[in-house]
């Protein structure tokens, strides 16, 4: 079984390559490339049900095409009158009983990979991750170490990593899909899955489920990065100090206007558990700036004087009053500096 | 059409015998009634027996309405019969559906 | 009235004659016209979605606006374009393919129309009162409960006066079926398209409650303060969930059914041999509808149920590929060995077999819920429901005006037009379409209102967006062709098509009273038994005598306007509590038509056998 | 044809309320929808059934249930299905006015249910502020039993309605069907009612 599962599979995979290179997918973002155990295991029933499909729609299609060239309506005949077939047992025996095995093949690998997936004997040992889904931002808390990251999620590779999630508003679904399905996460139950990554890199994750106008826009970012960087990476964030001076004058002016204009009561740096806006203790190592934007001065500029025009309906417009250019780019200044660890996207392959 | 009619003294002691089956069902459904209602007030049994007995004191009862009061047994219900069963299987699955995998 | 005096008259009196009509034909007009306009509606919808998925980061909608255009699409298009659509046809073609001259319930029949109809209306209102519903067809809570402004209340009653509309109508076809068949028209003789209907009824009747309770809870706690979906006060949003797909799985059936007897009726005209395998393709009906009732929970994967119910479920649902299956084969195999016609009724069935297997195979890719975890929510999905319903539905609704146009109207439609109309709907559709499954696995969530550039996801959707317009171009034919027939169109026999079962036993248009006599049924496919045994009529099952009409009724319009007043109470009373004397006048308007009906005796009038001879000649 | 005429016992079918076709459609539409509230009764059940532990630290189903009162509504409920059934039963031997009294009585004994309804929402409001929107369970609560209330609500003034029109006329092919239609729908509440003492007061009371 896993042999021949094997050989098709290579043959799918490379076609999909083709597929891939043909332009049509983004690397670490489509689901056709898998590169993580929870992609794999749906891949290959994505695939097993490709071929039954095919098959079925195969025989259809010849018999559909047969017909028609067959039994069209030829000129000269037009008044036969066909035989008034009433039906045939043999025929609806096996157009009944071939679709069962067919359905059967199906779910027997399904079933199984249903209960696979939904194991979770490993967590009590395992990392533990605390995801919380925000109208329209993701907020990750690395259980027993006293981290925070929002936007970008830490995972070492080759690992099951658990997540327990929970939603503080409405319902939103976790999405990575070149390593994992998805979950939902919804406010009033706890929902785990696991992830685990193959290979170092940076993977989009999506939000898939309707939560509002900025919906589209609730990407993050998973940084898979070694077993030792990951460890290095924790180590790192641990010894931030919230309270530190950034090096340049721009910056310093950038972090008392920070604390002057309100940003505080709902942003935090350091591990405490801020509640209303994404954790910046690594803002300047993210990939992103609110998981859609490149992180330069200019965009996060923008972000901060009107982030309405860049998310609609997001919950940090109009809390905090209004900056001029100036100390918006101060604070841009000072917040692309909270660099806390060598490990970033970008080290990961991003 | 006259032996169709009410005037009819075999119809007539028909609906007398009718009446009285529903007069015993009747007498039946008081009496489950006040054991449901006892077993609850004496607080003397378990939950775990309590339930499922008052969720069959209940079901009894109600086949007592449908079948005698309703006259779901008779002849020319078919239908109705059928309409009932399907909405209970579609009740059934409703509650099934609610009660065990809603707080999952 | 007497039957010539309904030819000439004003317009003021057509239009009288339209509001209180409880003829089951005209009211099928009303059904064919309000869900067609609703569809037009909906198809501009989809026209403004796939603008702004033209390209990345469009700005052609707005954020909110794009998800009110989702929401009000998808809601549109199922509940207030195709379910009337279907159930115009059935209310049209149904009683006449049984014999029957009119329905159970006609005044019922009006009233579900009217329901159906304010409720769309109100419904559509949101959009000049402050904006659309929001949350998704599917209103999950708590999206929904926090949705602002009065978009999701409309949702909420709009459907819930439609809903009530439907489950009438639901109601009066399974009454109809079983009480007002011809003689001989036994239950193994019926049509597939009254089957299905019957079916169908069912299935509204067992499914829609659900929605209605479902709806009442969203009701209350947005307008009223309860709790039902409030986390902080214990709710449970997943219980919306449960509540919709209940309803909402069996609703997809609901669709696809009539359209499946739809293609039954047309495919065994046009190859000239009857139905392969009736008696399977009854019970395949049956089962399905049966299977349609313990598969909810595939939409809810990705809820979080655990692996138990995840697998029950997966398995369930494939369960409906063998009998589906059956009846694709079934369907294969009635044209084997027939002789085919092709033209535009028989291109649309013919179309929809292959289109079809593709969308309910990729049902069955779903139904694994593993790999599910991938699909749920992205273009996958959207691919494969609108693989079926519009490849099954929509080619079914259009398929079965081309086949009874003649039969409703009595006019052809013009066929040059129809062909037209089909190739490009038809290649638009498959362009549209069928790349939204690589979309979706290439990472596009659905209810996206912009994806993002650099993502890989351009081209697909722009050739999305291009199969799109071909498809509302081929729509737009459509709507010339049906101008075009009305004033220039070939008058119909009442039989053009060489037709089997009995609605091609009468004029096109019909009289009124439908049968001047009942007909006598003595087999599956009654005209065509007495084609081939040289009659080519049917007989009588009584001799010509009076016929007993039902009386026509401005109540249900009335009483549908008191709805729709009571709505709008509801929905601003939230604001303003003098919005409650709307609800009392529109309730006391409802009650008082309620008891005017039930107080007045109807006792309806006869056509004389006089005038019917006179009629004959 | 017309089925107008009051009815002699000469001419009364043994079955007034399906003699007609249109007497048969009522009887089968009415079985139908009920089939159908069936489904609509067993979601407000199963939601209930969902929240009723979801009290929100407001008063529990054992703070507030008492079961004196809850038995007084049922005894009355049910003995009003009984009476139904008598009422019936003279239809049947075409005794007009046996049938409307017996009908009155069912109303009556309805009215008292509805009373002593409405009085335990009233407890419930005042004594313990256990209202509509305290809590999930609160929502449940009064939805279930509202609708159930709001049934026979609608059940009296159909019955007073029918009673009222035809009390002059007499029983005729024309008002049978609606008379027995009623009686189903009745009954029909009270099997609604079994379900709610059942599951909301005795075992709510169990626990
Ligand atoms: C007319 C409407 C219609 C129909 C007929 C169907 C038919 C089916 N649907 Fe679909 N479905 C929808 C409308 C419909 N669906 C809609 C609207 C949604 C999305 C709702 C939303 O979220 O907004 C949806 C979503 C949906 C989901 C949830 C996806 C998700 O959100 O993650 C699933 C999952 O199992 C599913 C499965 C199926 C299956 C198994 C069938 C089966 O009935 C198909 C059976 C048919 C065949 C299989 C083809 C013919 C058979 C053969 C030729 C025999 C041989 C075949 C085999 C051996 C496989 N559908
Ligand atoms: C019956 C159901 C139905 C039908 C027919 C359609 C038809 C179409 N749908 Fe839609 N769709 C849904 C049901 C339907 N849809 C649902 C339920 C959703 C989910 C909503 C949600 O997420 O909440 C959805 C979502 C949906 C999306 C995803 C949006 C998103 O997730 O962001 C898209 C995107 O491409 C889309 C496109 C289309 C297109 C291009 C058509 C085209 O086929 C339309 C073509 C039609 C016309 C152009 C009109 C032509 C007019 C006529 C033929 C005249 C007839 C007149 C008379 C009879 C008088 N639909
Ligand atoms: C009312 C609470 C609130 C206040 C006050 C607030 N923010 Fe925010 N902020 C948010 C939220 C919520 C988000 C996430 C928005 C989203 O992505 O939808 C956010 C996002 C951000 C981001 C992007 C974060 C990321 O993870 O990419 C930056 C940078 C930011 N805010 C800076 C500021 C600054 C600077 C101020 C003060 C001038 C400020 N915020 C004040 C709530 C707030
Ligand atoms: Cu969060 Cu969509
Ligand atoms: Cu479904």
């Amino acid at each position: 079984m896993k042999g021949w599962m094997g050989k098709v599979k290579s043959v799918f995979l490379l076609s999909l390559l083709a597929l891939v290179l043909a332009g049509c997918g983004k690397e670490n973002l489509t689901a056709f490339v898998p590169k993580g155990y929870g992609a794999e295991s749906s891949m290959n029933l994505i695939i097993l049900s490709s071929l039954i499909m095919l098959f079925v729609f195969i025989i259809v299609f010849l018999v559909y095409v047969i017909t028609l060239v067959r039994f069209r309506k030829k000129k000269g005949q037009e008044d036969f009158v066909p035989k008034q077939v009433e039906g045939n047992k043999t025929l609806e025996t096996v157009w009944t009983v071939i679709p069962i095995i067919l359905v059967l093949v199906l779910a027997v690998p399904t079933v199984a990979a249903t209960f696979d997936l939904a194991d979770e004997s490993g967590a009590k040992d395992g990392i533990n991750i605390d995801v919380t889904g925000n109208q329209y931002w993701w907020h990750f808390s690395y259980a027993g170490e006293e981290i925070q990251t929002s936007q970008d999620l830490y995972i070492p590779t080759g690992e099951k990593v658990y997540l327990n999630m929970q939603s503080s508003d409405v319902i939103h679904s976790l999405w990575v899909p070149s390593i994992s399905g998805k979950m939902d996460v919804s406010p009033e139950n706890e929902n785990t899955m696991y992830i685990e990554a193959n290979e170092e890199g940076v993977y989009w994750g999506k939000c898939a489920e309707l939560c509002g106008p900025s919906h589209s826009l609730m990407d993050f970012k998973v940084v898979a990065v070694s077993p030792e960087e990951y460890e290095q990476w924790v180590e790192e964030m641990k010894k931030v100090d919230p309270e530190a001076q950034p090096q340049d004058a721009v910056a310093q002016d950038g972090k008392a206007a920070f604390e002057e204009n309100n940003c505080m009561s709902c942003h935090a740096i350091g591990s405490s558990p801020a509640a209303v806006g994404p954790n910046l203790t690594n803002f300047g190592d993210r990939s992103k700036i609110a998981g859609i934007l490149e992180p330069t001065k200019e965009n996060l500029v923008q972000w901060i004087r009107d982030p309405e025009s860049i998310k609609p309906g997001n919950k940090m417009t109009g809390n905090y009053p209004e900056l001029s250019e100036e100390e918006a780019s101060n604070i841009a200044e000072y917040l692309l500096q909270l660099q806390p660890s060598e490990i970033t996207p970008e080290s990961a392959g991003n | 059409m006259p032996d169709n009619t009410n005037t009819n003294s075999f119809q007539k002691q028909k609906n007398k015998d009718e009446m009285k089956k529903q007069l015993i069902s009747f007498a039946l459904m008081i009496g489950f009634t006040i054991i449901a209602f006892a077993i609850v007030a004496a607080e003397v049994m378990d939950k775990m027996f309590a339930v499922p007995l008052l969720l069959v004191l209940a079901v009894v009862q109600v086949a007592f309405q449908f079948y005698y009061f309703m006259h779901m047994k008779d002849r020319g219900h078919e239908f109705p019969a059928m309409m009932i069963y399907g909405g209970v299987w579609a009740a059934v699955l409703t509650i099934a559906a609610l009660v065990a995998i809603v707080w999952w | 009235m007497s039957i010539a005096a309904a030819q000439k008259k004003g317009f003021g009196a057509f239009i009288w004659d339209y509001l209180t009509t409880v003829d089951h034909k005209k009211i099928a007009h009303l059904y064919l016209v309000g869900g067609g306009f609703f569809f037009l509606l909906g198809g501009l919808e989809a026209m403004f979605i796939r603008i702004q998925l033209i390209k990345p980061e469009n700005d052609f909608l707005s954020a909110g606006l794009y998800n009110e255009m989702i929401t009000m699409h998808g809601t549109t298009m199922i509940f207030l374009a195709a379910m009337p659509l279907l159930i115009g046809l059935m209310n049209a073609i149904m009683p006449l393919q049984i014999g029957a001259r009119d329905v159970a319930f006609p005044f019922l029949n009006s009233l579900g129309f009217w329901l159906f109809m304010f409720g769309g209306i109100l419904l559509n209102c949101s959009w000049f009162l402050g904006g659309a519903p929001d949350a998704g067809w599917t209103s999950y809570t708590p999206l929904s409960t926090q949705s602002p402004g009065h978009g999701v209340d409309f949702y909420v009653l709009g459907l819930q006066i439609s809903g009530a509309g439907t489950l009438m109508g639901g109601i009066n076809f399974l009454v109809t079926i079983v009480t007002m068949r011809a003689p001989g028209m036994t239950y193994m003789r019926m049509p597939l398209f009254t089957w299905t209907t019957f079916v169908t009824s069912v299935l509204i009747l067992f499914a829609f409650p659900a929605l209605t309770v479902g709806l009442f809870l969203l009701m209350f706690d947005r307008m009223f303060g309860s709790a039902f979906f409030d986390v902080a006060l214990g709710g449970n949003a997943v219980i919306w969930q449960h509540l919709f797909w209940i309803f909402g799985h069996p609703e997809v059936y609901i669709l696809i059914l009539p359209a499946f007897g739809v293609f039954s009726d047309i495919l065994s005209t046009f190859s000239k041999k009857r139905l392969f395998g009736y008696t399977a393709m009854v019970f395949a009906t049956i089962l399905i509808a049966f299977l349609g009732f313990m598969v909810w929970a595939h939409h809810m994967f990705t809820v979080g149920l655990g692996p138990v119910a995840n697998a029950i479920f997966a398995i369930a649902t494939m369960a409906i590929a063998v009998p589906t299956g059956i009846k694709i084969f079934n369907w294969l195999a009635t044209m084997w060995g027939g002789s085919i016609t092709i033209n535009s009724a028989m291109l649309w069935s013919l179309a929809f077999i292959p289109s079809f297997t593709i969308g309910g195979m990729t049902g069955v890719m779903l139904a694994s819920a593993v790999a599910d975890y991938q699909y749920h929510d992205t273009y996958f999905v959207v691919a494969h429901f609108h693989y079926v319903i519009v490849g099954g539905v929509v080619f079914g609704i259009l398929a079965a005006l081309h086949y009874w146009w003649p039969k409703l109207f009595g006019k052809i439609l013009n066929e040059a037009m129809g062909k037209w109309a089909f190739w490009l709907f038809f290649i638009g559709f498959h362009l549209t379409f069928f790349i939204q499954h690589f979309l979706g696995l290439m990472g596009m969530p659905r209810r996206y209102w912009v994806f993002l550039e650099d993502q890989g996801l351009d081209t697909g959707n722009l050739v999305s967006t291009i199969g799109a317009l071909l498809m509302g171009l081929g729509g737009l034919i459509f709507v010339i062709n049906i101008i075009y027939t009305a004033f220039k169109g070939e008058n119909a026999s009442g039989d053009p098509w060489d037709g089997r079962t009995l609605e091609w036993a009468i004029p096109s248009p019909p009289p009124f009273y439908n049968f001047k006599q009942t007909p006598l049924v003595r087999g599956l496919d009654p005209l065509w038994i007495e084609k081939t045994e040289g009659k080519g009529e049917m007989t009588g099952a009584e001799p010509i005598g009076d016929i007993h009409m039902p009386d026509g009724s401005i109540l249900p319009f009335i009483m549908s306007i008191g709805f729709f007043i009571a709505g709008f109470g509801f929905i601003y009373q939230t604001d303003q509590k003098a919005w409650l004397l709307a609800v009392f006048a529109g309730m006391g308007i409802a009650l008082l038509c309620m008891l005017i009906r039930s107080l007045k005796d109807y006792h309806g009038y006869h056509i004389t056998k006089e005038e019917l001879e006179r009629e004959a000649d | 044809m017309s089925h107008d005429h009051s009815l002699n016992p000469e001419t009364m079918p043994q079955e007034p309320e399906k003699a007609t076709l249109e007497g048969k459609n009522k009887f089968l539409g009415l079985w139908f929808f009920l089939g159908g509230e069936t489904v609509l009764f067993a979601s407000l059940f199963g939601t209930y059934l969902a929240l009723r532990n979801s009290t929100a630290n407001g008063p529990t189903a054992q703070d507030l249930f008492g079961l004196e009162l809850v038995f007084i509504m049922t005894m009355l409920l049910l003995t009003s299905s009984l009476t139904s059934v008598y009422a019936m039963y003279h239809m049947k031997n075409n005794d007009f006015k046996k049938m409307q009294l017996w009908l009155g009585i069912t109303a009556f004994l309805g009215i008292g249910f509805l009373a002593c309804e409405i009085y335990e929402f009233y407890h419930y409001i005042h004594e313990y502020e256990f209202t509509f929107r305290s809590s999930a369970f609160g929502s449940a609560f009064y939805t279930l039993v509202g609708f159930h209330g709001g049934h026979v609500a609608f059940g009296l003034s159909w019955l007073i309605a029918i009673m009222v029109r035809n009390a002059k006329r007499g029983l005729n092919l024309y008002n049978a069907p609606k008379y027995y239609t009623f009686s189903l729908y009745w009954h029909f509440i009270d099997v609604v009612w079994v379900f709610i003492f059942t599951v909301v007061y005795l075992m709510g009371k169990v626990g």
